[in-house]
């Protein structure tokens, strides 16, 4: 034999960190990730320091200036100031820390629970498949933010609550994609292989089957943060958010609606907030897309 | 006259249609009454267009499908008829490699994790220690020509012809007697294709295996085959020694198929005259 | 209802409003200007989902009713007074429990019928047997047996107590017509038919009504009512949002703005052509303790959470409002001016917490209030905001009203703070007294926990005492009971805010149901 | 002497990508007559697909530009001209057909629909093929390229022509969905013919059938015919002649005879010694060693120096030119020079 | 064809079924006591628990449950606890207006959204395409609520161009109700007073309401049209010299469009759904706002309701996009 080794390969291919670096310099090329990064990094910054950083951390607490109500943007409040007095700048940078947390709650809940449904209809299928397919499209069915309304409703307002209420209408989406993709890495040739050696029904969903779903799984994820950040508000919106003091966008949102157009700046910073953010999420999950999901690729 | 390892006997195979968005599709008879035997340590081809039944056949053999009637014997047992341990035993001795090399690797696996995995799961059959299975593995790939120096990689640094020699290397790891081959060559170009074909017959040479060589160019069955089956829609038209298959087909489809097959020669009665003008 | 001529009549001159010069987006009080056609616009964010006089409640309802339906007795002016409504004249026996009315001759329903005793009767009897609505105002006072006719224009009440608010509550005790109803009685009393149609007697009724939308009141073509002003017909508009309300009426798409808040009435200062009515009036916002269980059993504590409290802040918040002084509104019969009430002051709220069970604070209350109610998600804030001063922490929980009201029912679940709002339905202390402060309330809402004989026995004496000077005797007693025990930290009076376009005439403000405009006198000019 | 109906000369083409620019044509040198069937044959990468999608100009720019060269399409140079003049040849007088005859046909319309389009587009530029007189109205020339769509169908063996105008893909076999492809590339009346793996996708027996059709329509309309292949057993049954790629370079080329018999160039060798025939004992199947070289950065020289069993120093040296070794059988390597001398003492 | 759609068709009873399971579950969830509010502030004891038996909320839940189902089978969607009204002629009163704004929104999403769609695949890598991409992810990324609110401020409250909410001056007399849409109604009253106020009422919601199915649509289009660009039949359509015309109007546009109509039949359930927000931001008379008041004052009969209308809404919607679906794409058909 010749030398066997050293027959046609595609292109030189170092190693794991070559691709890597391609994919970083495909991220690169794409200017929209990049902003989508930078803002996702700032909104995650102040997720974790806003409240500290906020230039009147009492009023993020609940203290109140009724002297100074409504007070326009300025030097001190560049923001403004709200019905109580309180500096809206505040108020919102003090928020991130509460969407950001309860949007990434959801979506983490909705993953689990939809990953772990999905995985088994679509491994186990026939009966079980079936029955929890159905109760899936049920779910998909009820219009997700009634449901989430009348769940958040019915636990009372709260942090914790309202992230249950969402997370409860919010799997059916990962059930649905984790389930589709089982079903189609289960065809895949590489698991026939790993069945014809004779590998049991655990390795192969373990080993063969979810490793390769998780790229799918974290686009979802990073695209439905936004999505999940927008229910957070949504409903804070309608006014079964979370309990005062704590600041959320979409509550300070609704607060401001009674004072629209005198005080409009009362408004304007958390909606802006709320659409930055999202927009930042929105912009990143779609070059992770790109990144780690050519097949999906818009 | 040595003793048949594999054992078609009659075997037939129906697909009940499928509820589609509208309506209900046919049932499909996908294969009638086959009956092949296999003698241990030949290679035996099978040949067929796309749709005869090759498909549902191997995957029969693998037991990852149950024929509607028949029964398939590997070395005199029935495989309806085994518990899941001996079914399990089983695996470890009939193993395939499939035709596309891209596909049939798994991409979050390192080559060692993919060669080793067979003795993980033949664990109790095998009895290798973590350490032996990794020296196993380097041997098995230095067998079909790579080297310990790629256990660490991933099958997407590999070309194809490389990633279908981690497939064979995959499949010898736990010990078979039988390899099925799914046109393993069909995805390769033709001069990987025949330095696979090379390993192979090296590999039939050393380790004495039997080959099930599924394949529809009938050139490469030709060279590889000592006897050839010829399947068309689900059913065996013509079986026999390959030479006296090729040379004096029998039935019109192998008469037809042998004909259409595209030689490198210039053929001698339609060689074109010059050009007109 | 509605005659068909007068129907095609105002249909036929609203499409040709329309015609007028619309582009894209409708003004329609210039539009009326126009047509000459008066219909006073109403802007409101309650609906009147239910029309029966004797189950309805809220106000909404009381505007639908007061406008539709005729009580015996109506009130105007300020200080509100009886003034006659079907009856044109009573009489009251010495000791205050026979009281006799004349009905107006004149008094005719939309059916044309002319309203007797019998309807008047039918209608008493009718609210008290359904037991819901307004009826708990008459409840233990008059008995169905009470009520007799004596003739067809006389009406005599013998009252099972004597009670001395009684000619302020028969406004909210409408009269139907006892034909219509028996014809539809259905089972029910008339309850289903009477939710969607009416059998009155007011100057208005229903031209049509689209749910959640619109309310459209035309003129009664046998409007018996002397006076009156120019209007045709009324429409209650629903508009939820305050700041659309303001709007609207800013633009003239509306005549009366009724749920504006202060800084709505702020917005509206230099509005042209708009008229903004800012008065007192008895409906007062109080903060309740649970003197029962819990940390706030100790009075001490509540006093030093009242003294703590940061009344300024509240009162900015409040916008339009005065300090309440004491458990009374400010001006009602017996209130007491000088009554002395905590005031911000820390030093005096640590000297109380230092009396109390826990002098170092270090603890958490617990205080609810109706989720959506943006003044009481304020005063949590402030009461926050003034408790940390202490080293209290404050749980706050919004909740819906109906889970408020679920925790009323005992002092075991009674939050340590309830915000709450009580107006008075009738111009009378016993209204507040009563309600909120005499122990056989406890359970309810408005006064879940609080119970002091001594209170109860005043709260009692000043109902059934006819004497307006000893009955000022009394509640000033009660006041200094009240305040002495402390069970709520006294808020604000809010006062009402009412936004209206200069062309309404005729409009006289009364503090008693003041959002449930009376439009028969108005004009549009 | 008549001008050829294409001869491409020199051709390089580049095509970017993140690694660079990869060679991929690296002076491409062909010319087809009429009556000619050329066979295109190399392994993957080769660039003969390439050169097929250049001739009429389908490949998107960027990635693809042409470095140097022309394509003359009788006579005209095909990246000179503009791109509506090139789009108005296409499907009139050059035709294409593709390799996969499931994808190749629009699943959403009946076939006769796809038909008469191309028939019409065609005859916007020549109205003689409908058949039919000029300046009739929009639904008589429609119903005329009906008529001619059938006559398509029915040359190319599809029984039951008219029936089957209005049927979808999925309702036709693969192979007959592969006559319905060459049908409408016919339809127009090209004079040159491109057929990129045209019967990769089919079995065996079909393929049989579909090239025999193809050879039948180069005798009955005298055009020229690129069949691009990988698979040489086709080009020695279907092609009169031949040109062997390798690494975006024609490494030999000439009459199928010639070159079959007497194979030149070390790497049509290799790859006739890697293919089993008849005669080819077991285990004596010959692979080729070695690695396709890395277009961004060729090996200097001969391409296949690599990898050439005969290569010496000054293969690396410069591209070798192509040595006529007679009979218009040509091959690009200076070892043949050698070797012909060596025959001849 | 007709068996699928029939089939369909009975997939609604388990729907229902499961639908009203579940609402019934979140109902029992609920803590409070909705009666009490239904009594009225003054209630007594006694008349809180008369109020509960008339309405049988005195009896186990699968009684109440099972009088429910029944209730269904006559078209009895319970009735309101706050208002006492049947939730069914509510849910008939509020529908038209929520389907008429989710029919309008869908509308501007699909009428520019495709189109638009089709255009950037075309202009795919050129500044258009950027412009628009950017577009598409800040639509997507925008509250619905919040646009609203900024469409109010802009349009309604400084310019003054429209009006600030509700579906018709209230001083207009609507048309004669027919269909139940103002805008279908009143032109075939033949008012066209009445329609241009409909829609310039209409304009704002169904502004916000579009937005994000707009670029959504438009985004699906767009891919969908790349992908099909690069399919092998497109290629032989260019090789064969088909105008581009052609090319791009017949043979992309046709398969994007039935890759995208998927995405369409989810965004209208989506819409449905999602009116709650824009119906309370524009003072909407819709079911969403009916819901929204239901919801927080704990009345559980019209959020059930609401939740099965829209919930069979979404699945016919679903049904007629499949069949939509098979017309389009003919192998679906047969195979």
């Amino acid at each position: 034999m010749t030398d066997l080794a050293h027959e046609p390969a595609p292109a030189p291919v170092s190693a794991g960190g070559d691709r890597l670096r391609r994919a970083l310099f495909r991220f690169r090329q794409s200017r929209l990730s990049v902003i989508g990064a930078v803002i996702v990094g700032i909104v995650l910054f102040f997720t974790i320091f806003g409240t500290l950083l906020a230039p009147y951390p009492d009023q993020v607490a609940g203290a109140v200036d009724t002297a100074a109500r409504f007070q326009p943007p300025s030097a001190a409040h560049p923001f403004g100031t709200n019905e109580l007095g309180q500096d809206v700048l505040s108020l919102v940078m003090a928020g991130t820390t509460v969407s950001v947390l309860a949007g990434f709650g959801v979506v983490l809940i909705g993953t689990v629970i939809g990953t772990l449904v999905g995985a088994v209809a679509g491994f186990a299928g026939g009966w079980t498949d079936e029955a929890l397919m159905r109760l899936t499209d049920l779910t998909l069915t009820i219009p997700s933010l009634i449901l989430a309304m009348a769940i958040a409703a019915a636990l009372g307002p709260g942090f914790v609550n309202m992230v249950i209420a969402i997370s409860l209408s919010w799997w059916p989406g990962y059930a649905r994609l984790v389930r589709g993709e089982v079903l189609a890495a289960r065809e895949e040739t590489y698991v026939t292989a790993a069945r014809a050696i004779g590998a049991s029904p655990r390795r192969i969903l373990f080993r063969h089957i979810l490793p390769n779903v998780v790229s799918p799984i974290i686009v979802k994820m990073s695209l439905d943060m936004g999505f999940a950040i927008l229910t957070v508000a949504g409903l804070g919106f309608i006014g079964i958010g979370v309990r005062p003091p704590t600041p959320e966008w979409g509550t300070l949102l609704s607060l401001s609606r009674s004072y629209m157009p005198d005080y409009w700046w009362t408004a304007m910073a958390p909606g802006m907030a709320m659409f930055l953010a999202v927009f930042g999420f929105n912009l990143l999950g779609d070059g992770l897309r790109d990144l780690l999901d050519p097949k999906a690729r818009r | 006259m040595p003793e048949p390892i594999l054992v078609i006997d009659n075997v037939s195979k129906v697909y009940p249609g499928r509820r589609g968005m509208f309506g209900r599709s046919a049932e499909v008879q996908a294969l009638k009454g086959v009956s092949i035997s296999v003698d241990r340590g030949e290679s035996f081809g099978l040949v067929g267009e796309s749709g005869s039944g090759k498909t549902t056949l191997t995957r029969s053999i693998l037991h990852l499908e149950q024929p509607t009637s028949g029964r398939i014997l590997f070395e005199g047992r029935d495989l309806a008829t085994l518990s899941g341990a001996e079914l399990r035993r089983l695996r470890a001795r009939v193993q395939i490699v499939f035709q596309d090399p891209y596909a049939s690797l798994n991409p979050r696996m390192t080559v060692q994790d993919i060669v080793t995995e067979p003795m993980v799961v033949h664990q109790d059959v095998l009895g290798l220690n973590g350490r032996q299975r990794t020296e196993r593995a380097a041997e098995l790939l230095s067998l079909v020509g790579l080297g310990p120096q790629h256990l660490r990689r991933f099958p997407h640094e590999f070309s194809g012809g490389q990633r279908q020699r981690i497939c064979i290397a995959r499949a010898l790891a736990s010990g078979p007697e039988l390899l099925l081959l799914d046109e393993p060559t069909s995805a390769l170009d033709v001069s990987v294709q025949a330095q696979v074909l090379n390993l192979l017959c090296d590999l039939q040479d050393r380790l004495g295996l039997t080959y099930f060589f599924i394949s529809h160019d009938l050139a490469v069955v030709r060279y590889l085959c000592s006897r050839v089956a010829l399947i068309y829609r689900g059913e065996l038209v013509e079986e026999g020694e390959t030479a006296q298959i090729f040379d004096a087909p029998e039935t019109e489809y192998a008469q037809m198929l042998i004909g259409a097959m595209p030689e490198v020669a210039v053929p001698s009665a339609g060689r074109p005259s010059t050009p007109m003008t | 209802m509605l005659t068909a001529p007068s129907l095609q009549m105002s249909r036929r001159s609203l499409l040709a409003m329309a015609g007028a010069g619309l582009a894209t987006a409708a003004l329609p009080a210039q539009l009326f200007a126009q047509s000459g056609n008066n219909i006073l616009i109403i802007a409101s964010g309650q609906d009147i989902p239910n029309f029966d006089p004797h189950t309805a409640t809220g106000y909404s309802a009381s505007f639908f009713l007061r406008n539709v339906y005729d009580p015996l007795v109506r009130v105007s002016g300020n200080p509100p007074e009886p003034v006659p409504g079907l009856a044109e004249s009573w009489t009251v026996s010495e000791d205050g429990k026979g009281y006799t009315f004349k009905l107006n001759p004149a008094a005719v329903f939309h059916s044309g019928n002319p309203v007797t005793a019998d309807d008047v009767v039918f209608s008493f009897q009718r609210a008290l047997a359904l037991a819901e609505g307004n009826s708990w105002m008459i409840r233990d006072i008059v008995t169905p047996e009470g009520v007799t006719a004596v003739d067809p224009q006389t009406v005599q009440f013998d009252l099972a107590v004597p009670f001395a608010p009684f000619l302020q509550v028969l406004p909210w005790i409408f009269v139907v017509e006892k034909a219509a109803v028996e014809a539809n009685e259905g089972g029910d009393d008339g309850k289903t038919w009477l939710m969607t149609n009416t059998a009155g007697s007011g100057p208005f009724n229903v031209a049509r009504f689209q749910v959640g939308t619109l309310y459209h009141l035309a003129r009664a073509e046998n409007a018996w009512q002397p006076g009156g002003g120019n209007l045709d017909g009324v429409i209650w508009q629903i508009v939820r949002e305050t700041a659309t309300q303001r709007l609207m009426l800013q633009r003239g798409e509306a005549h009366v703005a009724v749920d504006l808040t202060s800084e709505d009435m702020d917005a509206l200062q230099d509005a042209p052509s708009v008229v903004r009515i800012i008065e007192p009036e008895y409906r007062t916002f109080s903060i309740k303790m649970n003197t029962e269980k819990g940390p706030c059993a100790d009075v001490n504590l509540r006093k030093a959470i009242a003294w703590a409290t940061n009344y300024q802040a509240i009162l900015d918040a409040a916008g339009y409002a005065d300090l309440m002084v004491g458990p009374l509104p400010i001006g009602i019969l017996g209130f007491n001016p000088d009554l002395e009430v905590p005031r911000t002051d820390l030093d005096k709220a640590r000297e109380y917490l230092a009396k109390s069970a826990q002098p170092e604070g270090g603890f958490t209350l617990k205080m609810v209030h109706v989720s959506g109610l943006e003044q009481q998600r304020r005063w949590a804030l402030i009461m926050l905001d003034s408790l940390k001063q202490l080293n209290i922490g404050l749980d706050i929980q919004p909740l819906n009203w109906p889970d408020m009201v679920a925790l009323c029912q005992s002092p075991e679940t009674f939050p340590d703070l309830f915000p709450v709002y009580q107006t008075a339905n009738y111009g009378d202390p016993d209204n507040i007294a009563f309600a909120a402060y005499h122990s056989s309330r406890n359970g309810s809402w408005q006064n879940p926990v609080y119970s002091n004989p001594e209170v109860d026995a005043l709260v009692e004496a000043g109902r059934s005492e006819i004497d307006t000077d000893k009955r000022i005797a009394i509640y000033g007693a009660f006041q200094e009971k009240v305040v002495a025990d402390a069970p709520d930290i006294f808020g604000v009076l809010e006062r009402r805010k009412l936004g209206m376009r200069d062309a309404v005439q005729g409009y006289s403000f009364t503090p008693v149901a003041s959002n449930a405009i009376e439009a028969w006198p108005l004009s549009l000019g | 002497m008549e001008t050829p109906l294409l001869a491409i000369r020199d051709l390089h083409l580049t095509m970017s990508s993140f690694d660079g620019h990869a060679h991929v044509l690296n002076g491409i040198e062909l010319t087809v007559r009429r009556g000619e069937i050329w066979g295109l044959v190399g392994e993957s990468g080769c660039g003969k697909s390439l050169t097929g999608l250049s001739i009429s100009r389908l490949l998107p720019s960027p990635p693809a530009r042409y470095l140097r060269g022309e394509i003359r399409f009788e006579g005209r140079d095909m990246l000179k001209l503009p791109i509506s003049a090139v789009e108005a040849l296409r499907g009139k007088r050059i035709g294409m057909i593709f390799q996969d005859p499931t994808t190749n046909l629009n699943p959403a319309y009946r076939i006769g629909e796809q038909l008469v389009d191309v028939a019409l587009a065609a005859a916007s530029h020549d109205p003689t093929i409908l058949d039919c007189p000029p300046r009739v109205g929009r639904r008589e020339r429609k119903r005329a390229a009906r008529r001619l769509a059938a006559a398509m169908l029915d040359r190319v063996g599809i029984p039951n022509p008219e029936a089957r105008l209005d049927n979808y893909p999925h309702e036709f076999s693969g192979g007959m969905r592969q006559r319905v492809l060459i049908a409408m590339a016919l339809i127009g009346r090209p004079d040159l013919l491109i057929a990129d793996e045209p019967t990769t996708a089919l079995d065996v027996s079909v393929q049989a059938q579909i090239l025999k059709l193809l050879k039948g329509t180069v005798a009955d309309h005298d055009i020229g015919v690129i069949l691009i292949t990988h698979n040489l057993g086709v080009v020695a049954q279907t092609c009169t002649h031949v040109a062997v790629m390798y690494a975006g370079n024609i490494v030999e080329s000439g009459p199928v005879a010639e070159v079959i018999e007497r194979p030149a160039h070390p790497y049509t060798r290799a790859l006739m010694a890697a293919i089993p025939t008849k005669e080819t004992r077991r285990g004596a199947l010959q692979g080729l060693g070695g690695t396709v070289p890395n277009l961004i950065a060729p090996p200097p020289g001969c391409r296949f120096a690599p990898r050439c069993p005969l290569a010496i120093p000054a293969c690396t040296r410069a591209l070798p030119p192509a040595v006529d070794v007679g009979a218009g059988h040509a091959a690009a390597c200076i070892r043949v020079e050698e070797e012909r001398a060596a025959a001849h003492a | 064809m007709l068996y699928f759609t029939v089939r369909r068709i009975l997939l609604l009873i388990p729907v229902i079924i499961g639908l009203t399971i579940i609402m019934f579950a979140i109902a029992r969830l609920l803590p409070g006591d909705p009666v009490a509010l239904a009594a009225g502030p003054n209630a007594t004891q006694a008349e809180i628990e008369a109020l509960a038996q008339q309405f049988g909320l005195d009896q186990p839940v699968w009684s109440q449950y099972l009088r429910y189902v029944g209730g269904l089978l006559h078209g009895d969607f319970g009735t309101s606890l706050l208002t006492r009204r049947p939730v069914a002629a509510d849910i008939a009163a509020y529908l038209p207006a929520t389907l008429e704004l989710v029919f309008a929104a869908m509308f501007l999403a699909v009428a520019i959204g495709i189109p638009l769609g089709l255009l950037t695949a075309v202009w795919r890598n050129r500044w258009p395409d950027y412009v628009s991409q950017v577009f598409a992810i800040g639509a997507i990324s925008m509250p619905r609520f919040f646009l609203g609110l900024l469409l109010q401020l802009c349009f309604a409250m400084w310019l003054m161009w429209l009006p600030l909410g509700g579906q018709l001056p209230i001083i207009m007399i609507p048309p004669p109700r027919v269909t139940g849409f103002l805008l279908v109604d009143s032109l075939l009253a033949g008012d066209t007073q009445v329609f241009r106020s409909a829609l310039a009422h209409l304009a704002m919601p169904a502004v916000a309401m579009s937005l994000s199915p707009l670029a959504t649509i438009m985004r699906m289009m767009r891919a969908s049209t790349i992908e099909v660009m690069q399919q092998d039949y497109v290629t032989t359509a260019r090789a064969l010299g088909l105008p581009k015309r052609k090319i791009l109007f017949k043979c992309v546009a046709r398969n994007a469009v039935s890759a995208t109509l998927t995405v369409i039949g989810l965004y209208f359930g989506w819409l449905l759904g999602g009116t709650v927000l824009v119906e309370t931001v524009f003072d909407w008379p819709g079911l969403g706002l009916y819901a929204t008041k239901a919801i927080v004052s704990q009345d559980m009969m019209p959020v059930i309701g609401v939740a099965l209308v829209i919930g069979l809404l979404f699945v016919f919607a679903n049904l007629v996009i499949d069949l939509l679906y098979g017309v389009i794409n003919p192998k679906v058909r047969y195979s």
